[in-house]
């Protein structure tokens, strides 16, 4: 949606939205292939694999194309730029602060995330454990993986609750996660013991935040995230440079600024709980 | 023979250790409340290994069941969204996955095609058939009324109804397929097609059958799925029927058809089930799940070959006995 | 008198196979009925189309004079029509119960299967035929002849006006044949209408009433027993007449090949022994079930023997697989032709060259060539009937099938070729031709073993016999001792007559 | 004996004749069908370097679809070889942690292969376990066994000259897959319809008793079947972490579908038996020019699936429809 909000402002540009069979590696990379063979000018892509991917971008860019990778990224060589969708330090720091705030600050929480390969995922999981020491009360007991399916990643979160049975927290930064900890949550009675928390798209979010299950969570807005991806590669195209300490404009967004990997950052995200869920519930 | 007919008992066996040694280290494992849990959980499993057996017995294999789980949960979602009570959404999903599986059947049955080809192409045909029919997007729970997702979880003395569809439907099937023509007509077209036929039974119609019964437990399924983990999209239950097809091999089915019981399939789905729900609780790295359940089917169908193996011709005893 | 049953113009075909062309049957009640004929010529296709389960493509069935149509198997039973089938079409993994009645089970109330009534009437059933059998065994436990006698018991579970039995002495012993023979007076005073299938003369003498003859899936003639001879039957059956079947031995018997000693198997056989020697025929013979096929297997590698020696030549060779079998010089040309023998799928030349790739090929490449060369010259020697050599075996007939065997045998240039039951299932015609052509191969020096359950062939071909019964040999026969009643008393276990 | 003998003659049809009317005359209509209507569909489609990039999503399964050919002809089936490539990669992925050189890796990745064939074939011809079953269980066993390895890392950094196998060319557009795939079109063609060892794949496949009785080693047949799709599996293996540049467990899921597909599209009676090698590489082109077609339409994934779904019952539905009249 965001893209299509970019395309229509820049008005040359034509998006081609597309996805593999099945959200494999090779899947991908047989879309790049595709796309490389239409010789479109640029690729925005969101990987399944961070580094099965990169040998193709890497044939896609010799062959003129501009490639940036955005939300889960792509190896550095396989790439011009990342566009986080947001400061990873800060998605770490608030899924932790979620979660603490809500038990205050004492007990036992584990973290359910996607695939063992997502990148994103690995990144804030990492960076938020570094910021575990400023909570010294709350225990980090696990990390657990549903692999973005819903039935695992429920069974997941239930063997949580059976192996810890002082379980305060469920973080799980991923919206399949976050969504079935709540179910699984809400079915085993322990509304109001569990706090599930960690990232989720309002809209899926409503019925977890209102049954108290959730009590808050955080997100980036996702449409920002297409329109910024789309106006980086635009300005790509126009002969923008990316390097290290380079800054592209993204349009309504303001500007990127690459750090040395050639990452950067698009917004904070932002917390929703039963105070304004119901206003952005219908908008993504 | 005593052997032969306790290969369930040496499972249920199996099983109790396995739960055993879990308890050992675990003792919440073994609370009813968390047993009943790996019961519900595996619930979906075990309706759908029925019908597989079924099919199975009948010397075919129905690799769609997943993706018929997904369809069929899908339209419930809709139908759902749409408005549709919950009664007649039930009604339709059962019809619309007998429907799926009568069209695996006829293929199998008029057709001649074998069962492991027709399955692999509607397996992907029904799956793509959910994308063009949301384009993509998901079904999430606050787009499902309440009563569409209370129905499986609201607990009845004790179990939840989902744990409860799963038991009756373990006693029809135990009637079905001991007590009336048609289920010993499974057995016959598996144990033996070219004698089926001169028994009156006809091959194909068998077939067709069995494959109506895996499609309409698939869409039971599929509705429980979509209404307990209250979302529904195209890869739920993805890879599943591998599952199915693993719990009927451990639980003693004979993949050339002919031999197996309920009781088989269901202890083979819940030993899977108990497997699943033991390990995050053990603490053992979900990583070595997929390995262990590799292991338990082939060490299960070896256990069984050389059970089932021919005793051999004794023509040598009746000299000796004199 | 009218007939209960009775066929008209019946054709049935296969894909290249003309089965039944406007055949003709009456079935009288009270009344056996023998159908005769050659292998091949048609006897169990009318019996399966009589029970539904071949539908002819003209004709009409009258029962009562009413036209009837059995689309399926279910729909003859309702009619009244059961079959006792050449092969034993029943469920290893079922009981014997459920076997007898799969299809037409009793029910209960409820309309759920009563097994207690079940067990009861096969249990009465069984005894009514003479067998002592556990109804909860499963079939899968029981031997061939328990298993046809589960056949039986199924096909009297029907309520039937009309039976039909087909071949059904076969894998019977010789108590059970006659318990077989008073059940068919029994029916016959029940006033049922008897259909009775078999190549045995002395048989349908003593059971039957009248007659129907067929050849190459044509009616011949029919008529009461007591107008025709064992001669007349022959010949409307090959349609000449036969009396000298065996050919002239020219007997030469050279210096030992196989010598067996002591060669034992747990459960199968024990403590065979003998010799056999260039250019000899050496009958095998005993009852149905005496462990002779299993010898001659494991003779040609299929099983392992636990104890005994085989020596060709003098030289101790332990065979333990069928290409070591082979490269000894030892072939065998199975009973169970279209399981064991032929490969059907694969064309005439390849089925002929596929023990002797080694030699038409190189460095393991194929050399078509050769294939084609060594097929024509084998099957030419044998005669065999065929449209090309490319043509798939499993479209010829049964006769023609074996001499693609043996065809494949020959031609890897054997030393000692065994043959089980070789004329089993092989018309009059073809039959001689196999016995003719045995003839040549000892003349040629060639050792012969031929296992044969009957007793004329045996007798007409062998130099010497052997006679089997329970896996043990039990007498070595030649000369002026090879009459029928010394291997009959053999093989049945009865004291050796002087 | 007899006075005169039949001429038998050797073939009522001649080989050409033959070849007409077979299974492959149709799969090269459709492939001709497939490429005319991709050429008209998109303007990209005819363009060497872009046809080239295609090959990329067949070779590898092509490489295993031959040696599953010959498996399914002999009456077995083989569904573990997806995740025989995972393991076999996984096990390249430790030897390079281990500082192992291109050749060396290259030996681990097939020996990896080989040793998981071994593992089927010892149970399926050894144990005489039915196949389908025995590599379901093997299928979770290898894939589990890469994971129990990995977990959730993943091995990056092979050395630069292992780059070639997957990502290299050997003359102009001809990468080393497609050159690979090419050559063992012509081994496999010889080894199935030109050798001894395929004729037994035959036998076996219509009637393994009467092979048995025949003189044929069926167990050790079976066995050499198993060893060669998991050899095939281990080459794949190499081609696709070469071409992937990094080792995940999870590498090649569902291949062994997409395979199994690829040779019953063939031609391969699924009930053994019957087959082509040139039936399976027609299939291999037809698939990877569907593939590619309907992505440079970028249609997606998914609805390409159906597709092939379709296609697969339609083609062996076709024949049996119209058989019947
Ligand atoms: N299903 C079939 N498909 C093709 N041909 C068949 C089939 N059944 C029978 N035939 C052919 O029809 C002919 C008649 O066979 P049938 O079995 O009726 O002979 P039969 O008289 O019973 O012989 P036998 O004495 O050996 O039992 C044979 O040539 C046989 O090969
Ligand atoms: N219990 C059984 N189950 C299945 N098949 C059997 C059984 N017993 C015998 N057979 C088969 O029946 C056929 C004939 O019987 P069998 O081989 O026992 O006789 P034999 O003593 O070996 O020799 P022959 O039949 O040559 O007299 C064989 O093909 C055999 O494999
Ligand atoms: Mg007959
Ligand atoms: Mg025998």
């Amino acid at each position: 949606k965001g893209a299509e909000e970019a395309a229509a402002e820049l008005g040359d540009v034509e998006i081609i939205y597309t996805g593999p069979t099945s959200t494999t590696a090779e899947g991908q990379i047989e879309v790049i292939n595709a796309l490389i063979a239409q010789g479109v000018n640029a690729i925005a892509i969101s990987a399944n694999d961070p580094d099965a991917v990169a040998p193709a971008l890497q044939r896609a860019m010799d062959r003129g194309i501009t490639v940036i990778s955005w939300d889960s990224g792509v190896a550095k060589e396989g790439r011009q730029l990342h566009l986080n969708p947001s400061s990873s330090a800060l998605i770490g720091n608030t899924i932790i602060k979620l979660a603490a705030d809500h038990i205050d600050g004492t007990g036992d929480v584990a973290i359910l995330s996607a695939t063992s390969t997502s990148t994103n995922q690995n990144i804030w999981i990492e960076e938020a454990k570094k910021v575990l020491p400023n909570y010294p009360n709350v225990n980090l007991v696990a990390t657990v993986y549903g692999d973005d399916l819903a039935d695992k990643s429920y069974r997941e979160a239930q063997g949580l609750m059976a192996t810890y049975p002082n379980l305060k927290a469920i973080i799980a930064p991923t919206t399949v996660g976050i969504l079935a900890a709540s179910q699984a949550v809400t079915d085993a009675g322990k509304i109001g013991e569990i706090n599930v928390t960690g990232l989720g798209l309002p809209s899926e979010m409503a019925g977890a935040v209102e049954s108290g299950a959730t009590i808050s969570f955080a997100i980036w807005n996702p449409i920002d995230l297409g329109y910024a991806a789309t106006m980086l590669s635009y300005n790509l195209i126009k002969g923008a440079e990316a390097a290290p300490g380079a800054s592209i404009p993204m349009g309504r967004i303001g500007a990127a600024t690459l750090d040395e990997n050639n990452e950067a950052a698009m917004s904070d995200p932002f917390t929703y709980d039963k105070s304004n869920i119901e206003a952005f519930k219908s908008i993504f | 023979m005593s052997l032969l007919k306790s290969r369930e008992a040496l499972l249920a066996l199996a099983i109790l250790l396995l739960i055993g040694v879990v308890a050992a280290r675990f003792p919440a494992f073994v609370r009813p409340a968390n047993l009943a849990n790996v019961l519900n959980d595996t619930s979906p499993l075990i309706i759908l290994a029925i019908g597989q057996m079924i099919v199975i017995l009948t010397k075919c294999i129905d690799l769609s069941v997943a993706a018929n789980l997904a369809l069929c949960g899908m339209v419930a979602a809709l139908m759902n969204g749409a408005g549709v009570p919950l009664p007649l959404i039930l009604m339709g999903v059962v019809a619309l996955g007998a429907g799926l599986g009568a069209v695996n059947g006829v293929l199998v049955w008029k057709l001649g095609i074998p069962s492991i080809v027709v399955t692999l192409g509607t397996m992907t045909i029904f799956r793509g058939t959910i994308f063009l029919i949301t384009d993509g997007k998901w079904v999430n729970a606050h787009q499902m009324s309440d009563g569409f997702k209370a129905l499986p979880r609201t607990v009845l003395l004790g179990l939840p109804v989902m744990s409860w569809m799963a038991i009756a439907l373990i006693i029809l099937f135990t009637v079905v397929l001991t007590r009336t023509a048609l289920g010993r007509s499974f057995y016959a077209v598996g144990g033996n097609p070219h004698a089926a036929v001169y028994a009156g039974i006809n091959v194909g119609r068998t077939q067709f059958s069995a494959f109506v019964i895996s499609g309409a437990l698939a869409g039971l399924a599929g509705y429980l799925w979509v209404a307990r983990y209250a979302v529904a999209y195209v890869d739920i239950a993805g890879g599943f029927e591998l599952d199915v097809v693993a719990a009927c091999v451990i639980g003693g089915v004979a993949i050339a058809g002919g031999a197996g019981t309920v009781a088989g399939a269901v202890l083979g789905a819940l030993f899977l089930g108990v497997i699943k729900n033991a390990l995050p609780v053990v603490g053992i790295s979900p990583f070595w799940q997929m390995a262990i359940s590799g292991a338990a089917i082939v060490l299960a169908v070896t256990f069984n070959a050389t059970q089932a193996r021919a005793p051999g011709r004794i023509i040598l005893k009746s000299a000796e006995a004199r | 008198m009218n007939p209960v049953l009775s066929l008209r113009g019946i054709s049935k075909s296969f894909p290249g196979v003309k089965a039944l062309s406007e055949v003709q049957l009456d079935l009288y009640a009270g009344q056996v009925t023998a159908l005769i004929g050659e292998n091949g010529a048609g006897k169990s296709t009318i019996v399966k189309v009589l029970t539904g389960v071949y539908q002819p493509d003209a004709g009409n069935i009258t029962i009562d004079g009413a036209e009837v149509h059995f689309p399926t198997a279910q729909a003859a039973s309702k009619a009244g029509v059961t079959a006792i089938h050449q092969e034993t079409v029943l469920f290893d993994e079922l009981t014997v119960a459920e076997n007898i009645w799969l299809g037409h089970a009793p029910r209960t109330r409820f309309g759920l299967i009563d097994r207690r009534a079940m067990r009861d009437g096969a249990l009465r059933l069984l005894e009514g035929i003479g067998a002592t059998l556990n109804p909860d065994l499963r079939l899968r436990d029981l031997g061939i002849a328990s298993k046809h006698l589960v056949a039986i018991a199924r096909a009297l579970s029907i309520d039937a006006r009309v039976v039909i039995m087909d071949e059904p002495t076969a894998a019977l012993s010789y108590k059970e044949i006659h318990e077989l023979y008073e059940l068919v007076e029994k029916l016959k005073a029940q006033g049922k209408a008897i259909l009775f299938i078999s190549h045995k003369f002395d048989e349908i003498f003593r059971i039957a009433d009248r007659y129907t003859v067929f050849r190459d899936g044509q009616f011949v003639g029919q008529g009461d027993m007591g107008d025709v001879s064992e001669n007349d039957l022959v010949q409307m059956m090959v349609g000449r007449s036969v009396d000298q079947i065996f050919p002239a031995r020219h007997r030469n018997i050279g210096a030992p090949v196989l010598t067996v000693a002591g060669y034992s198997h747990p459960t199968e056989f024990a403590d065979i022994g003998f010799t056999l020697h260039r250019g000899e025929i050496l009958g095998f013979y005993g009852l149905v079930g005496a462990g002779r096929s299993e010898v001659m297997q494991s003779l040609f590698g299929i099983t392992k023997p636990s104890k005994g020696a085989t020596r060709i030549d003098d030289q101790v060779r332990v065979i333990r697989s069928t290409s070591e079998a082979i490269a000894a010089g030892i072939v065998y040309v199975p009973e169970d032709r279209g399981k064991q023998g032929a490969v059907k799928g694969l064309p005439i030349f390849q089925n002929v060259t596929l023990p002797s790739l080694s030699r038409t090929s190189r460095a393991g490449f194929l050399r078509l060539a050769e294939e084609f060369k060594l097929a024509r010259d084998y099957t030419g020697r044998l005669d065999l009937r065929a449209a090309s050599l490319d043509q798939d075996v499993g479209l010829l007939s049964g006769g023609n099938q074996q001499k693609v065997v043996i065809a494949k045998w020959l031609a890897t240039q054997p030393r000692v070729i065994i043959l089980d039951e070789p004329t089993k299932g092989i018309d009059i015609g073809s039959k001689a031709a196999v016995h003719e052509f045995m003839a040549e191969l000892a003349a040629q020096g060639l050792a012969v073993i031929m296992v044969s359950s009957e007793i004329p062939e045996i007798l007409g071909m062998s130099d010497r016999v052997i006679v089997m019964r329970e896996g043990r040999i039990v007498d070595e026969v030649a000369g002026d001792r090879m009459t029928p009643e010394t291997l009959v008393r053999a093989a049945a276990g009865l004291a050796v007559a002087a | 004996m007899t006075p005169h003998h039949r001429i038998i003659p050797d073939r009522l049809q001649s080989p050409a004749t033959r070849a007409l009317r077979s299974w492959e005359a149709i799969l090269v209509a459709v492939a001709i069908a497939v490429f005319v209507t991709n050429s008209f569909a998109s303007p990209y489609f005819l363009n060497v370097w872009n046809l080239s990039d295609a090959t990329f999503n067949f070779t590898e399964k092509a490489l295993i679809a031959f040696a599953m050919a010959m498996l399914i002809i002999a009456g077995d089936i083989d569904l573990s070889v997806a995740s025989i490539i995972a393991l076999s990669s996984t096990a390249m992925g430790v030897a390079m942690a281990a500082g192992a050189d291109t050749p060396v890796l290259v030996l681990i990745g097939i020996g990896t292969g080989l040793l998981c064939g071994a593992i089927n074939g010892a149970l399926v011809a050894g144990l005489g376990l039915p196949s389908i079953v025995v590599t379901i269980g093997t299928m979770s066993l290898f894939r589990g066994v890469a994971y129990i390895i990995l977990g959730d890392k993943a091995f990056t950094g092979y050395p630069a000259s292992f780059k070639f196998f997957g990502q290299g060319y050997v003359w102009w557009v001809i990468s080393f897959e497609l050159a690979l795939f090419a050559a063992m079109a012509v081994v496999y063609y010889v080894l199935l319809h030109r050798t001894s060892f395929g004729r037994a794949v035959f036998a076996i496949g219509n009637n393994a008793t009467a092979a048995q009785f025949s003189g044929i080693r069926v167990a050790r047949v079976r066995f050499i079947l198993f060893l060669l799709t998991g050899v095939m599996s281990g080459i794949a293996a190499v081609c696709l972490t070469s071409r992937l540049g990094s080792t995940r467990p999870s590498i090649a899921t569902g291949w062994e579908l997409e395979i199994v597909t690829m040779v019953v599209l063939g031609g391969v009676s699924i009930l053994g038996g019957a087959g082509s090698v040139a039936g399976v590489f027609l299939a291999a082109l037809i698939m990877g020019m569907v593939t590619f077609g309907f992505g440079l339409l970028n249609v997606p994934g998914i609805v390409m699936s159906i597709f092939l779904g379709v296609l697969l019952i339609v083609v062996i539905a076709l024949p049996r429809l119209l058989r019947r009249g």
